[in-house]
């Protein structure tokens, strides 16, 4: 699975973009395997009410399911416009 | 309807204009341009950018589509830049067309709140010595209740 | 604050651009652009614009020192044609600039609310058989009770 | 007095401004006058509901005083922007 990071989300973790091999059944078991990994995922992913995700570019909630989904990205309240 | 994300510099009056000969009896254009402010006291060298290239698209024409399905719309038009940008720049534009006033204002109002917290765009303000990225305003979320 | 009364076509992009370049640290630019619609079905000849030389610049100035004096803007533009339009020629515009977008869309809209049933513009639609005088709408009156 | 008509007010009367000679203290006692002159002016006149007056280029009430007053204008409900 693809897992993208944007905006602060990136920066603290080091890297736009990397190939996740998991079985994660939703986006939080996913974030629970990143934050075991080590402690720059677990300081990105500290405070999950300063965090947004989108699964194949749709956003979805922490509790979304990945069953079929490729790419899943993280990343702060969007600031457009 | 017309979509466009790019890191080029666009012209709003050009756009507008363009946007404008396209309609076909509308009485009622509005446009909103959103533009790169200063700090109060200066020293932006930079606004930087980020989107998430293929969701942003997609992001944009979900919105726009929405505005069309909830107003009687003729036209759309979103351009929302990315990159570096410098003070006084135009960050981003929309513009509606309609046969009412009303229409047209709030379908633009609405459009400017969803590209606000909507649509993947991050903002990072560069000074000489640091970088901050923007904050997201409670207030922008709470525009979206509105609608 | 800029306030135009011609009988002579003006360009809304050309206007646009002039307006936003005389900003200074104003991030939200809203314009509105009223064109002349055809009936339905077509026929419209022109749209003659009758006004009251003297009476239309101190309305629309009143009108818009009022917006200036509700939100928080940095400039207003009107610019208010009169005389024989044609069928998807641009009437008339404004545009307002301010910090906040919140600022800049109710202003307008107001602007727009006045400029409807406040300013002294008389419009008559014209065909091949005969002319006809707009009535005012009660909604438009209606509108001014948000304000 | 300057008086001015615009928009149907102007057709109906025939002509878009006149100078009028009058002891009128209101809006009302001008109307009145003008009524009385010939049958034009009373349709122009007829449904004072669907007219508004400006004294002095400022809209005002059909009861304002005239008092000082050099213009007058009478038409209907206003169709701008």
């Amino acid at each position: 699975m693809e897992v993208l990071y944007f905006a602060w989300v990136r920066e603290r973790i080091g890297l736009p973009k990397e190939t996740v091999d998991t079985q994660a059944l939703t986006v939080m078991e996913l974030v629970d395997e990143l934050r075991a990994r080590e402690e720059r995922y677990a300081l990105a992913f500290s405070d999950l009410s300063a965090l947004r995700v989108a699964v194949d570019q749709d956003l979805a909630d922490f509790d979304a399911p990945l069953k079929g989904a490729r790419e899943v990205a993280f990343f702060p309240p969007m600031t457009g416009g | 309807m017309r979509i466009v994300v790019q890191k080029l510099p666009f012209d709003s009056g050009v756009e507008l204009n363009a946007f404008t000969a396209k309609q076909s009896n509308m009485g009622a254009i509005v446009s909103f341009t959103g533009v790169v402010r200063d700090f109060p006291n200066g020293g932006l060298q930079y606004m930087d950018i980020e989107h998430y290239a293929g969701m942003t698209e997609k992001a944009l024409e979900a919105i726009a589509t929405d505005a069309m399905s909830r107003w009687d719309l003729g036209d759309v038009l979103v351009i929302h830049r990315y990159g570096m940008l410098t003070p006084q720049e135009p960050i981003m534009m929309v513009a509606t067309a309609s046969k009412h006033r009303k229409d047209a204002f709030e379908a633009a109002d609405f459009l400017m709140d969803f590209l606000k917290s909507r649509a993947p765009f991050w903002k990072k303000e560069q000074t000489s010595a640091s970088h901050e990225w923007v904050a997201s305003k409670q207030d922008d979320e709470d525009a979206l209740k509105r609608w």
